[in-house]
């Protein structure tokens, strides 16, 4: 499988405050990659800068390739022709990311018509067929309805029908189940899987339940305080993790008998991150240059990455 | 001690001047015209009231702005207007804020028929324009000051009532307030410690940024002649002066740019405190 | 004796012109020092149902008692002392302490007894030096810790939580999960948990209620729902929870959607989704009830009781 | 959908009348408190000598009554149309009105449809260049608009324009030469084309030029302000971010997501600033000499004729209930959440 | 506007800010209505220009009065005929002078006392219930102009003495005029503009417009039009101070023929200050009235009395009281708190704020120690305070029904209606006054009137509760292109009929 986005220390400041550091991601073809992590690590906004949708006043430094195309290059209409033909992307809340005085019809379309040059009819007619897609009964008349009308998980999958109209190559899914119940996840996930299978689709999937990512991706990256601290094969990083943050996460989750373990201190705020390793603060297996030097994601081998010199070289 | 709180109210203001140059001029305005209000007699070259034979007199280095019909300093009853302008704004706001916020109050807290009958009674008074319902009241009770704030007290109180019930409902519905509640904490003092100053914050924004419109409103009252009571410098009546004859455009040419900066610097940092209380419409940054 | 008795309650909510009967005859019994966990999806009347329970809205029917008296809806009245002693927690950590007030003012609104606003802190583990704070000063697990220590000021014989940890963070959960139920053993108190993370009920309540669009299908001792869940509903929501494992599969996939509140179908509300529908589901399902579970499903009447039903 | 709408009208009649009749009472109340008796003010000082003719005026007016009889009899009489006879212009209130109105809305309306353009306009584009200098430039304009007083921008206007450049009419709503045009709305500049007059067209249009600048400066202001927030807030949504991450242009996405989700509130606020536009008129229509209710109104409410200000009121109360009915009707009409309940 | 009036040589344009409330002679009142019914509608009498002192022959060819001034026999003109062409009739005449006095309108206290007769067709005899020599006077009064008997009728109007209720003419003559005068009515709105043509049948001279359109505008823009102004305009508001800055090509005229007063209550319930002549005579000293005549302008003077200049039995100017304040002071030292509520009514008459005058004497009586509240207010509340006798003092111009000022001393003298208002009762009142006014009705030739009005206004000007602070002229600007666009000061302001092009 060849790469196709790859980024090279990515690191993002909004407003001058950097809140992703020297993010070096790969997603390649036909796979799905996730990203974990605790709220406020970063995962949205390295998410955005993928597509150039970060607020005013961010500024974005390092490189990032999507196929062929150099992704900090782009003037505003290269970005108009990544966005949603090449990359696309489903947000966290359904009920937010969908228009809601548009039809599905028309929101699901009008992308189709600049994109694709497609004639009002055609891309009526992709439209039909991507619903059904994503098990959207009666998609003829779930065509004129508006967002208010379907339930969150019918929600959800009209939007990751929108993202896919235009069959982009990869698919930025950022957190898309978190709102929604298992049972309605259940069948995105499945949904997800299926198009990766089908149609070779490459997803990167954002979530903060690393049940999901063992279930869903192929490989995995965990990030804390706007850094990558280990990545890898995801059966790798979550059975066998070697960063202490990724186990102390793990061990975070319910689990039979006993009470549950949470993670001592508190997240990192951005901006007021420490000198040393941003973990270090919480970290049970410190050593004294933890607090002064902030560890680089080394490789461990077999496509692992481990940004603690302390616990990863194990 | 005095320097390093000297040096930190020079950076702050260095950092307000750098960050919102807009909302510093205003308040720097605001201030200039509260000194002159306060300082009025010391500042007004001339008496306000004092008529001289000299009448229509065009800007001169005598009279800065002129001097009007009766012969009286424009200059002096402009600085002198705004001992007027000013108090009687915030006297109207203050006290609309107190009676719609007291009812907004209610409505929000009691519900029901109580909601139903005030929301009635703002929808009455909104279906008057202002103007016209304030010029009604005054014009029935006759021009006064008095008058002219209860007349304006009247058509804006049901702002604050409408903000204030809204975010009373809002609040009705928060956790916090159902917590305490559940605590056993009666209703009046949940009201009180809860409900209320919870309220203040929108109300408080609000009412900035009404002191404008007040001053204004009132302006406009005065200018129709239903305002304070002559020989006041009210400056909507100054400019009514000038409005009979054009030609000597300095009688209300300055009482306008009076009302107009005033007006101006309340709207400005009504807006930078809106911007501040309620960081969503913050300019700047997303 | 059950200290929280809700008893055959209805909630209906009119908005809009329609009437949503989002709790439908549900009854729930808590116990001192039991912990009652409560799941399912959005929207299937939880929160309608912890509300009552609380006496923070009337039901439409039914009965809440607590400690054998009846629970009276808050109304303009200041509350009865009797029932002080019923608590909720809730989900929204940033709303559930107002934000004017310090951290301490608001503890000693359930003060009784000359007990302290400083040992309700070192209870919940937060320092002295909190109360003169205000909430926004604090993260979202400690905000949720000092609602706790709120709702422990009148020492509370049953405590509703409803999702309280489901805004926070896995660690954080962690912390106040394992905080509120440290409390509840401790004092024998108990605890109707509402949550839809069914992991995380799984871990901590004695008993757990499954509730599908305003009713109870399944009550039963915690593990046993787990290991051997009777009403195809709750199998489906057991097996949608993903876990980690070497060979992780996806979770199973629920056919069709929830159908809306305001418009329920007759006879078994699973219907429509159920993978095991059959014509006798179109009416109400029978209440089979065992000594320590009970089951609303045809299917678990056709298989002969509750005991011995395999939905697999 | 057709009955809901027609219980919703229903509702929307009966809440309008409930309010017209609450603008009854008020503006009944507020000239009954008045210390002054209309007689002595009506009557000529040899008339007030006479018993008789007071006598006569007394039962003239019903004042003779009780203020409740008083108030009855109006009413009886509003139902069949007749809002009395205006003791300032001695004409019936409703053939007052007939001609005033018109007047008024031929300087309202153009001054609303501009303001609504260049405020959606104006701040569209503020918000679009958020916290850019045109949108600095675009803020303190609005501040600036909003914090004129409206009668001494007539006055500057008519010093400027009329007086030292002599580009404008003075006031007035025709000039001299003209006879109005045979009336078909009221509105001269209507009235004219429809009469193929283009002379008197072109000569009535001149006069609204400078009212109906004025008056659009003070709609625009709250009307760009309001623009801009609201455009703020909808370009915060994900929907926004979604657009733009479906790759669609600039262009498309202002035009097709922002501006249909920002017009809900704008609608609404709309609605206010055409009542604000109404208070307005007062105070312009005397500078400008524009014979309309604004100027109707000021001279009944000072000379306290109740007919008069009656009549004002209801047209003004109706207007509002109306305002605020076609409000609502939009709201349905642009945004599929919301049901006429 | 200032743009047009020129462009169409044919039409005269008249600003003027009004309110109209009819067109009907027989219930005309407010000024700009007087000025159009006096185009409509001829009267037997008139006035030419500006002089008011004596009636001239109009539909009446002539008259004759008795001696004791009770009984006039006036001989109509053959020629003269209505706008329908029909010929005017003592019929007509008597119908219209029963009507005004039926009506019971605003003009009906003129003919209160008068009842006219036809004697033959061309022949009226008008009788008065008391001697009067004013009789022709109130003859050319717009009110008394004489309308098509006939047209009237037929469109409801009546003589009869049920007039008042029975009379509906008003809504036919709001919308067509049934006179003989020059024009005719062409529209009328009455927030606007009264437009008038000329009468094709008119039996005299033709007019020298063929339309007159008669705009309503504020004064200010009266002025600012004004100064732009080149055709066939005037202007009737203009006056005193606003004539500052107009162009001198101009043409001006004006007369003093407006008195602006104040009075006192002398009843000392309602105030012990202002019912004290020490008070009254302190007031009298302290005020400026060079100033005030100053401030109103060009063709104002001081008041020398309560007759202005323009009518017969004024005071020469050279009367006219000082300003002295050391007096002032002096006849106050007795007063203990020297301080009253002045009322007026809130409007700007002739161009002047009255807000402006009351201010001024507000000022000027400060400087001698007196403390007055100004009270402004609606004009309605204003006469319903004044005419209920309570306030303290009070502030208005005078206007007259008719160009006489002896119906003043009918209202003024102590004891009299309007006296009374002012607390002034025959008791309060020094004898001399009483008996001045006495002398006044009792002359009955023009000349022994004027007399006796001089010196009533002595008396009064000493005795009576009355300060009159100002004369003040009413003006007609005019472009230059017109003559005879003289001011009349007999209630039409100017007949428009006269104006022609130069
Ligand atoms: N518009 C913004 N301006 C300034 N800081 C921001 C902005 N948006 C996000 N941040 C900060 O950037 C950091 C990373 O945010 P991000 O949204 O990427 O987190 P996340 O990992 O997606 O969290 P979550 O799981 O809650 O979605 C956070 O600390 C957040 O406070
Ligand atoms: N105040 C209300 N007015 C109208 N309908 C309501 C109201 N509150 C809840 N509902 C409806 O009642 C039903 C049950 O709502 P409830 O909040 O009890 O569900 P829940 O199980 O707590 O959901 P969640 O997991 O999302 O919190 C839903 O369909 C909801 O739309
Ligand atoms: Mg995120
Ligand atoms: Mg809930
Ligand atoms: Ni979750």
């Amino acid at each position: 499988m060849s790469v196709l986005l790859e980024t090279d220390r990515l690191a993002v400041s909004l407003s001058g405050v950097p809140v992703v550091h020297d993010a070096s991601l790969s997603v390649r073809e036909g796979e799905i990659v996730g990203i974990a992590g605790e709220s406020g690590s970063g995962k949205s906004i390295t998410a955005m800068s993928l597509l150039n949708l970060l607020p005013p006043g961010a500024s974005v430094t390092g490189s990032a390739r999507f196929g062929d195309v150099d992704l900090m290059g782009l003037d505003k209409r290269g970005w108009q022709r990544v966005r949603g033909a090449g990359i696309s992307m489903v947000f966290q809340d359904p009920t937010a990311a969908l228009h809601p005085m548009l039809s599905i019809g028309r929101q699901l379309t009008e992308h189709m018509r600049t994109h694709l040059g497609m004639d009002r009819r055609a891309a009526r007619n992709r439209a039909v067929e991507l619903l059904d897609q994503v098990r959207i009964p009666a998609p003829e008349k779930a065509l004129r309805a508006y967002p208010h009308q379907f339930s969150g998980g019918m929600r959800q999958r009209a939007a990751i029908a929108i993202a896919l109209a235009c069959q982009p190559r990869l698919l930025i899914a950022d957190e898309p189940t978190t709102a929604l119940d298992v049972t309605v996840q259940a069948g995105i996930l499945a949904l997800l899987d299926r198009l990766r299978a089908e149609t070779g689709l490459s997803v990167l999937f954002i979530t903060h339940d690393l049940g999901v990512l063992s279930a869903l991706a192929a490989r995995s990256y965990v990030f804390y305080a706007g850094r990558v601290l280990e990545s890898g094969p995801t059966n790798e990083v979550l059975l066998r993790p070697r960063h202490p943050y990724t186990a102390a996460l793990l061990d975070a989750r319910p689990h039979s008998g006993g009470p549950l373990n949470p993670i001592p201190g508190s997240p990192v705020v951005p901006g007021a991150a420490p000198p040393g390793c941003p973990f270090e603060p919480r970290c049970g297996f410190t050593q004294p240059e933890c607090s002064t030097v902030v560890p680089i994601l080394d490789s461990v081998g077999d496509d692992r990455h481990v940004a603690c010199p302390v616990w990863g070289g194990r | 001690m005095t320097e390093i709180r000297g040096g930190r109210v020079g950076r702050w203001l260095r950092k307000g001047v750098r960050r919102q140059p807009v909302t510093v001029i205003a308040a720097v305005v605001l201030l200039v015209w509260l000194v002159v209000a306060i300082a009025a007699p010391l500042i007004a070259p001339y008496d306000p009231l004092a008529q001289s034979p000299q009448s229509y007199d065009p800007p001169s280095g005598e009279h800065w702005f002129g001097t009007d019909e009766l012969g009286r300093d424009i200059l002096s009853r402009v600085v002198h207007g705004a001992r007027l302008s000013i108090p009687l704004a915030l006297a109207i706001v203050s006290l609309a804020l107190l009676v719609g916020g007291v009812l907004g109050l209610l409505a929000g807290y009691l519900g029901r028929v109580v909601d139903e009958i005030l929301m009635r009674l703002t929808d009455l008074v909104f279906a008057f324009p202002q103007i016209i319902l304030a010029m009604a009241v005054t014009a029935a009770f006759g021009p006064s000051t008095f008058n002219a704030v209860l007349a304006l007290v009247i058509v804006s109180w049901p702002v604050y009532a409408r903000v204030i019930r809204s975010t009373v409902l809002v609040i009705r519905e928060e956790d916090y307030l159902h917590a305490a509640r559940l605590l056993g904490v009666g209703p009046v003092s949940a009201l009180r410690k809860d409900v209320l100053p919870n309220s203040v914050g929108p109300a408080g924004v609000l009412a900035t940024l009404e002191l404008g419109n007040a001053v204004l409103l009132l302006a406009a009252l005065s200018f129709l002649g239903l305002g304070p009571r002559p020989p006041a410098a009210e400056w909507g009546s100054m400019i009514a002066l000038g409005a009979h004859d054009l030609s000597k455009w300095w009688v209300s040419v300055f009482p306008g740019l009076a009302i107009l900066t005033v007006v101006l610097a309340f709207n400005v940092l009504g807006d930078s405190l809106r911007d501040r209380i309620d960081p969503r419409y913050a300019g700047g940054q997303r | 004796m059950s200290v929280l008795e809700i008893e055959d309650v209805t909630v209906e909510h009119r908005s809009a012109g329609r009437t949503v009967r989002a709790v439908d005859g549900v009854s729930i019994a808590v116990r001192p020092g039991e912990i009652v966990g409560l799941v399912g999806e959005s929207g299937c009347g939880k929160s309608s149902l912890a509300r009552v329970a609380v006496g923070l809205s009337a039901p439409r029917s039914g009965a809440v008692r607590f400690g054998g008296r009846p629970v009276t809806p808050l109304g303009w009245r200041r509350r009865h002392p009797d029932e002080v002693g019923l608590q909720m927690v809730f989900q929204n950590t940033a709303g559930s302490l107002n934000p004017r007030r310090t951290v301490g003012d608001q503890l000693a609104d359930g003060v009784r007894n000359g007990r302290q606003v400083r040992e309700l802190l070192a209870q919940v583990g937060m320092p002295e030096s909190a109360a003169e704070k205000y909430p926004h000063e604090f993260s979202g697990g400690q905000r949720q810790r000092l609602a706790i220590a709120r709702t422990l000021a009148p020492e509370p014989a049953v405590i509703v939580a409803d999702e309280p940890v489901t805004a926070l963070d896995a660690s954080s959960q962690a912390q106040v999960v394992n905080l509120l139920v440290g409390l509840v053993r401790a004092r024998d108190m108990g605890m109707l948990f509402i949550s839809h993370d069914l992991a995380l009920v799984r871990q901590i309540a004695d008993r757990t209620a499954v509730m599908y669009l305003g009713r109870i299908v399944e009550t039963a001792p915690t593990e046993r729902l787990w290991s051997d869940p009777r009403h195809p509903y709750t199998r489906a929501l057991v097996d949608a929870v993903p876990v980690i494992s070497e060979h992780a599969t996806l979770p199973a996939v629920l056919a069709g959607e929830v159908p809306d509140p305001a418009n329920i179908p007759s006879g078994c509300r699973f219907r429509s989704r159920c993978p095991h529908a059959m014509p006798t589901c179109d009416q109400e399902p029978p209440v089979l009830t065992d000594d320590d579970r009970t089951v609303a499903c045809w299917l678990a009447e056709q298989k002969g009781g509750v005991s011995n039903v395999d939905t697999r | 959908m057709s009955g809901s709408l027609t219980r919703f009208l229903v509702k929307r009649l009966a809440i309008t009348i409930g309010l017209l009749l609450g603008v009854t009472v008020v503006t009944f109340g507020i000239v009954h408190l008045v210390p002054g008796d209309p007689v002595s003010a009506n009557l000529s000082d040899q008339a007030l000598n006479d018993p008789a003719a007071v006598r006569a005026f007394r039962e003239k007016w019903g004042l003779d009554q009780p203020v409740y009889v008083q108030y009855l009899r109006y009413l009886g009489n509003l139902v069949q149309g007749d809002m009395g006879i205006s003791q300032q212009t001695g004409r019936p209130v409703v053939s007052d009105l007939l001609s005033y109105v018109p007047a008024t809305l031929e300087i309202a309306l153009p001054a609303m449809v501009l303001a609504l353009l260049i405020g959606t306009a104006v701040g569209l584009l503020a918000a679009v260049r958020h916290g850019r200098a045109t949108d600095q430039v675009v803020r303190v304009g609005a501040l600036l608009g909003l914090s004129t007083p409206p009668f001494w921008l007539s006055l500057v206007a008519l010093y400027v324009f009329f007086y030292l450049l002599g580009v404008a009419p003075s006031g007035g709503r025709l000039s001299a030469q003209f006879s109005p045009p045979p009336t078909v709305t009221g509105m001269y500049t209507v009235d004219a084309v429809l009469a193929g007059d283009w002379a008197v067209a072109w000569d009535a249009f001149q006069h609204l030029i400078l009212p109906v600048f004025v008056l659009t400066c003070i709609a625009v202001a709250t009307l760009v302000r309001f623009v801009r927030s609201a455009m703020l807030e909808v370009l915060r949504q994900d929907y926004i971010r979604a657009a733009y991450a479906k790759g669609l242009p600039t262009g498309v996405v202002v035009r097709r997501h922002l501006l249909r989700a920002g017009l809900v509130p704008v609608i609404t606020v709309s609605g206010l600033v055409f009542a604000a536009l109404l208070s307005g008129t007062v105070l312009v229509e005397n500078i400008f000499g524009w014979p309309g209710v604004g100027q109707y109104a000021y001279r009944a409410a000072t000379a306290l004729d109740l007919p008069s200000i009656l009549g004002v009121s209801l047209f003004v109360g109706l207007v509002y209930t109306i305002v605020n009915l076609v409000v609502d009707l939009l709201y349905g009409l642009i945004d599929p959440r919301i049901r006429l309940s | 506007g200032g743009s047009g009036g020129g462009g169409d040589g044919s039409t005269l344009t008249v600003h003027t800010s009004f309110v109209i409330k009819t067109l009907d002679p027989g219930k005309v009142y407010e000024a700009t209505g007087l000025t159009a019914v006096h185009a409509m509608y001829d009267t037997l009498l008139t006035f030419t220009g500006s002089d008011v002192s004596k009636p001239v022959p109009n539909l009446a060819e002539s008259f004759t009065a008795s001696p004791d001034a009770t009984t006039y026999t006036f001989t109509l003109r053959g020629n003269a005929k209505f706008a329908d062409g029909s010929p005017v009739t003592a019929d007509d005449v008597v119908f219209s002078l029963s009507r005004v006095k039926n009506l019971k309108a605003s003009p009906a206290v003129m003919v209160a006392d008068l009842s006219a007769v036809k004697r033959d067709d061309r022949t009226v005899v008008v009788t008065s219930a008391k001697p009067d020599p004013n009789v022709p006077i109130i003859l050319a009064m717009p009110a008394l102009g004489v309308v098509n008997a006939k047209v009237a009728k037929q469109n409801g109007a009546t003589d009869g003495a049920d007039a008042a209720a029975a009379d509906t003419g008003q809504k036919y003559l709001d919308v067509t005029s049934a006179g003989s005068g020059p024009y005719v009515l062409k529209t009328f709105d009455a927030a606007a503009q009264v437009v008038l043509e000329a009468n094709p049948n008119y039996w005299g001279r033709k007019p020298a417009f063929t339309r007159v359109v008669i705009r309503n505008a504020d004064v200010q823009n009266q002025k600012l039009t004004m100064a732009k102004a080149t055709g066939a305009e005037l202007a009737l508001d203009i006056t005193g101070k606003l004539l500052d800055g107009l162009p001198s090509t101009l043409r001006t005229s004006g007369v003093r023929d407006t008195v602006y007063f104040m009075y006192l209550n002398f009843d000392p319930a309602v105030s012990p200050v202002t019912s004290n002549p020490a008070f009254r005579d302190a007031l009298r000293a302290s005020i400026d009235y060079q100033g005030l005549a100053d401030l109103f302008g060009k063709g104002a003077g001081p008041a020398a009395g309560l007759v202005p200049p323009a009518f017969p039995g004024a005071l020469p100017d050279s009367d006219a009281p000082k300003q002295d304040l050391a007096k002032a002071t002096e006849l106050l030292k007795g007063i203990a708190n020297p301080s009253a509520k002045f009322i007026y009514p809130a409007i700007t008459y002739r161009g002047v704020d009255l807000g402006t005058v009351a201010t001024k004497v507000q000022g000027d009586a400060a400087k001698a120690g007196i403390k007055l509240e100004l009270t402004p207010q609606p004009l309605a509340t204003f006469l319903d305070q004044m005419r209920g006798g309570k306030s303290e003092m009070g502030f208005s111009p005078q206007s007259l029904n008719y160009p006489v000022a002896d119906s003043m001393v009918n209202n003024m003298a102590p004891g009299q209606g309007t006296a009374l208002r002012a607390g002034w009762t025959v008791q309060r009142a020094d004898p001399s006054t009483v008996e001045a006014g006495k002398k006044v009705n009792a002359a009955l030739d023009p000349a022994a009137r004027a007399t006796g009005m001089q010196e009533w206004q002595r008396a009064m000007n000493k005795y009576s509760p009355y300060i009159a602070l100002a004369t003040n002229s009413g003006m007609v600007v005019a472009t230059p292109s017109l003559t005879g666009a003289e001011y009349t000061p007999a209630g039409w302001q100017v007949d428009i009929a006269a104006i022609g092009r130069g």
